[in-house]
């Protein structure tokens, strides 16, 4: 089975309200050190065990779907198996 | 015979009735359409209303851009037929390409909700050509995600060609350049954040200036087009 | 402790049959030593897990009004007659002729705790959950209404719980394409532990369109409508599973909470009305906080027969489930529906064209019982009305609370009063920004009001009115109101206040009022003083109601708001629905023209 | 200048409307052997150039205010420069 990470972010020159939001709020938290935070998506797909051309069908989802290329880029990355990093709840 | 508008519903499509009633009252007659429809035959205009298609999830209007419906209305537009997205229906031109430009998080983020002032910049649209140029109109706004967003050269070359057709009063969402409506090279698309559906009778909305749309679309299909 | 090989590790009926000794934990599912002595009685047997989870659920407060039925009897007994009333208390929620063609139904509801530990998904849910009421009586729902009331404003967790409660509200009904048309925001230091999300829906239907939840007919076909069923919600039986599932299961298996998807809603919206205009279902429920488990057991109670369950059909989103568990599950946007067999591939069809899964799990028998399978094995043999009718009662002991007496004493008229013109000045300036009165534009601007464009009056005025018919221009007022310091001091008068707050809103609409629907927030009913409050209040709105003449159709009791010892103070709220004959003639608030005459009506 | 991902997705157990409805799209640009997709947020948070503990205050950013422990986890990621992965527009 394989599993694909696809990261779309807001292009650069494109205003995130979110991550300023996020970044106004730090100082609360005593964080002064931030110069930047910028929010986007993640989206982690699951293929079928016997699925072909995993990595150009997903270019072609986040091409066509996961992302706008008006205003996103995207990154996409496979990983053969499944596998998660530490995990904090 | 008065002219039929077309209004599709997408699941999730929330104004396809309020549609209804705007054209209804506006003199032209409501066809209902579907998403899944292949066919659009038998109408003179096509309106996509606003409201959550598929959940709006992911990005407003990402997931109705790949429905049956949309592929006839692409064809029919580049045809020249007058397409109207107003809200959802706006995201989901741009997120056809019908439109140029983004629709993305309010600036405030949070969604907002307010009757809202917006200049009418041309007459030179299937959609607006019944009001003078400079009008203002009020239009409740309602939406998370309406801030416009497009790359500098692409909206001075909106600017220069006159395809910016509605302008904020005072800008409810960040949009760049105080937008709230833009139309098509031709003229005949044209998306809009603010609802003129919403404001089509004195007893339910903050003005009666939304049966201006179909005063508009109607004079265009018994004039002809203006460009 | 017997069991059976791994992979079918399932507590059957048979097995409890084997096994009459086996320890089960019906203490910590919340039952007590008579109450489980008396589903063993039922039974002939012990319970298995499934049932024990089952019993525990729809014998708890909030499913079987153990300790509110004694007084909320009074409703039906002082209740005016009306010949409006076309379903009332009993049903999802109360149904009301508005003309002699078109019926409205509306009911409140609390999602308290939830909206608490996790305040955005706890209010949405909360408005979702209303909502598939208001669809299961066979109406459109049109319009939603809420009432919120948070601790300070100044303390750190109203500015967590606020804005996602908000979020919550704004969120559900703005997507499910409902305009918000009023409610209320309030803060008092006795909600910072327990804040009170409280959401009111109406619908209208032709009258004809009235539907049933029974589950008539036997071999009539028991379809599950809308999302799959997952974890959920199910943390109340989470003490039932077995060691032999864990392994499977998530890194994380605790309760977990309810997630709307209000895209699905709308969908069930469209597919239940188109279901319900084509004459394909004989009956309807849906399924709010006891799932499966409440559907199953009041649609087949409801019914003539019993009813047979093949529960491995139910489609599943997360993997390991039991039998309880999936019994259990509040997972969202699910209805339950009876149809006749002929009717299921037209039933299946319509679904599936909006694009929503429907899944036939069972059929009407006339066994009397409720029997579930589980992979052919029998979880589930229990009479449906032990579970849904025929549930504990209590006369809980309660007796006056030994502070009121001295709160009686601290009278206004001993509080300082502003004299001179600036104190006066400066008192009306403070008025005006205390939270409780300031503006709550934030809030409501966040919320669609227009959407349907039927909205006549919805916020700021005191009641929202609707258009329901465009050609006579008939429509309703709504108002729903709490004061609960009012109620902290005298809850039978106060309770009345409130009712008459709420009744008034809607007279000065122009509309007359015709219905009631309310929502009794309080604390724990094992306090004495708690149930004093309860028994005054409830006697009060049934009183009053009884003196102006219009029926209570409905609603909702949600106790044990409180911490530690702590409770909320008494917090009924009051919904009030109002017929007028063209909402063209509201009367809108506000101080008309220049010249007009102003004057004091009352004392 | 350090930069560090936090990546927050919503624990398995609970429902993704997000997922979900891109999930019932993929068919519809012919994509037919993905079995899940999941939504969540990718938050890049850059640091000055002599922060210290950037773990550790990225950790509690992460808590207090990216994730909703109630119904998501997150993971964090250092990297010690900034490097993105080809990006497609
Ligand atoms: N405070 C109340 N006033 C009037 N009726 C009530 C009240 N609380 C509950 N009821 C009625 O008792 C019945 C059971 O309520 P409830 O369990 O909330 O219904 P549901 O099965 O939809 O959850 C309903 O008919 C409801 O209207």
């Amino acid at each position: 089975m394989a599993r694909v990470v696809v990261d779309v972010m807001l292009k650069t020159e494109i205003l995130d309200p979110q991550g300023e939001a996020v970044l106004g709020a730090l100082p609360r938290l005593g964080v002064t050190d931030v110069s930047s935070v910028r929010i986007g998506r993640r989206v982690e797909i699951e293929f079928d065990e016997n699925a072909s051309n995993v990595e150009e069908q997903s270019r072609v989802i986040a091409d066509k779907l996961l992302a706008n290329p008006v205003i996103e880029n995207f990154t996409i990355a496979v990983e053969e198996s499944v596998e998660t990093g530490a995990e904090h709840a | 015979m008065s002219a039929r508008i077309g209004i599709v519903t997408f699941p999730g499509s929330l104004d396809d009735r309020d549609a209804a009633r705007a054209v209804y009252l506006g003199g032209a007659e409501p066809v209902r359409l579907w998403h899944d429809d292949a066919q659009i035959s038998g109408v003179d205009g096509v309106w996509l209303p606003g409201g959550f298609s598929y959940g709006d999830y992911l990005r407003c209007g990402a997931i109705a851009r790949f429905s049956q419906v949309m592929d006839t209305v692409k064809a029919a537009a580049d045809a020249g037929m007058p397409v109207i997205g107003v809200c959802n229906g706006f995201q989901v031109l741009c997120e056809s390409h019908l439109l140029p430009g983004a629709l993305v998080r309010n600036a405030h983020l949070r969604y907002r909700n307010a009757p809202t002032r917006l200049r009418v910049e041309t007459e030179r649209t299937a959609w607006t050509r019944a009001f003078e140029p400079g009008t203002e109109v009020v239009f409740p706004a309602k939406h998370g995600e309406g801030r416009y967003v497009a790359d500098e050269a692409v909206l001075d070359e909106l600017e220069d060609s006159g395809r910016v057709v509605f302008r904020y009063a005072d800008n409810p969402n960040g949009s760049m350049r105080d937008i709230a409506g833009v139309c098509s090279e031709a003229g005949n698309v044209v998306g809009l954040m603010p609802h003129p559906e919403h404001a089509v009778e004195a007893l339910t909305g903050p003005s009666t200036d939304g049966l201006g749309i179909v005063a508009s679309v109607l004079s265009h299909l018994s004039e002809g087009a203006v460009r | 402790m017997t069991r059976q090989p791994l992979n079918v590790a399932v507590d059957t009926v048979g097995v409890a049959t084997a096994t009459p000794d086996e320890k089960q934990p019906w203490a910590e599912l919340g039952l007590k030593d008579d109450e489980y002595a008396r589903i063993r009685d039922i039974l002939g047997r012990r319970p298995t897990q499934a049932e024990l989870a089952m019993y525990s659920i729809m014998w708890s407060e909030h499913c079987s009004y153990k300790s509110s039925r004694v007084h909320l009897r009074q409703f039906g007994q002082k209740n005016p007659k009306t010949p409006r009333l076309l379903a009332g208390i009993g049903e999802n929620a109360g149904v009301v002729a508005i003309d002699e063609n078109i019926a409205v139904t509306f009911k409140v509801e609390s999602h308290n705790h939830p909206s608490f530990v996790e305040p955005k998904q706890g209010a949405a849910t909360g408005v979702g959950g209303i909502i598939r009421d208001i669809i299961a009586m066979g109406a459109r729902p049109i319009a939603v209404m809420d009432s919120l009331r948070f601790g300070d404003i100044d303390h750190p967790d109203t500015a967590r719980v606020l804005p996602g409660v908000v979020d919550g509200v704004s969120h559900y009904g703005n997507c499910v394409g409902l305009p918000n048309i009023g409610g209320e925001t309030v803060f008092d230091p006795c909600y910072q532990g327990n804040p009170l999300v409280n959401a009111l829906a109406v619908g209208v239907m032709p009258r004809a369109r009235l539907q049933s939840m029974q589950a008539s007919g036997t071999g009539n076909v028991v379809i599950l409508l809308g999302a799959k069923t997952g974890r959920d919600g199910i943390g109340g039986v989470s003490v039932l599973a077995s060691a032999t599932f864990s392994e499977d299961g998530d890194e994380d298996s605790r309760p977990s909470v309810q997630v709307g998807d209000p895209f699905e809603e709308k969908l069930l919206i469209e597919v239940c009305l188109e279901l319900f205009d084509t004459g394909l279902v004989v009956g309807v429920q849906d399924l709010g906080g006891a799932g499966l488990t409440c559907a199953l057991s009041e649609t087949a109670a409801a019914g003539d027969g019993g009813m047979h369950v093949d529960l491995e059909l139910v489609p599943l989103r997360a993997k390991g489930m039991e039998p309880h568990d999936i019994l259990a599950s509040e997972s969202q946007e699910r209805m339950l529906l009876i149809v006749d067999p002929a009717n299921v591939e037209n039933v299946l069809a319509r679904a599936q064209r909006w694009g929503l899964l429907a899944t036939a799990i069972g059929e009407v028998t006339d066994s009397g019982r409720l029997v579930i399978d589980y992979h052919g094995q029998t979880v589930v043999d229990v009479p449906p009305a032990s579970l849904a009718d025929e549930g504990p009662v209590y006369e809980r002991p309660f007796t006056e609370p030994n502070d009121l007496a001295l709160i009686a004493v601290d009278r206004a008229e001993t509080l300082p009063r502003p004299t001179t013109d600036d104190e006066i000045r400066q008192t009306v300036l403070d008025m005006a920004a205390s939270p409780n009165l300031c503006d709550k534009t934030w809030i409501t601007e966040q919320y669609d009001s227009s959407v349907f464009g039927n909205t006549v009056l919805g916020t700021p005025h005191d009641a929202g009115v609707l258009r329901l018919d465009e050609r006579s221009g008939i429509g309703i007022a709504l108002s729903l109101d709490g004061n609960s310091r009012f109620a902290r001091l005298d809850p039978y008068v106060g309770a009345q206040l409130n009712l008459a707050e709420a009744y008034r809103n809607v007279a000065l609409t122009g509309a007359t009022p015709i219905a009631v629907s309310d929502c009794l927030n309080f604390g724990s009913p094992e306090d004495p003083h708690v149930m004093w409050q309860f028994e005054r209040a409830v006697t009060g709105i049934a009183d009053g109601c009884q003196k102006m003449g219009i029926p209570v159709t409905g609603g909702n009791v949600s106790f044990y708001n409180q911490t530690g010892r702590e409770a909320i103070h008494p917090t009924p709220v009051i919904g009030v629905l109002g017929v007028i004959d063209d909402v063209a003639k509201r009367i809108p608030l506000g101080l008309g023209r220049t010249g007009d005459t102003i004057a004091l009506i009352g004392t």
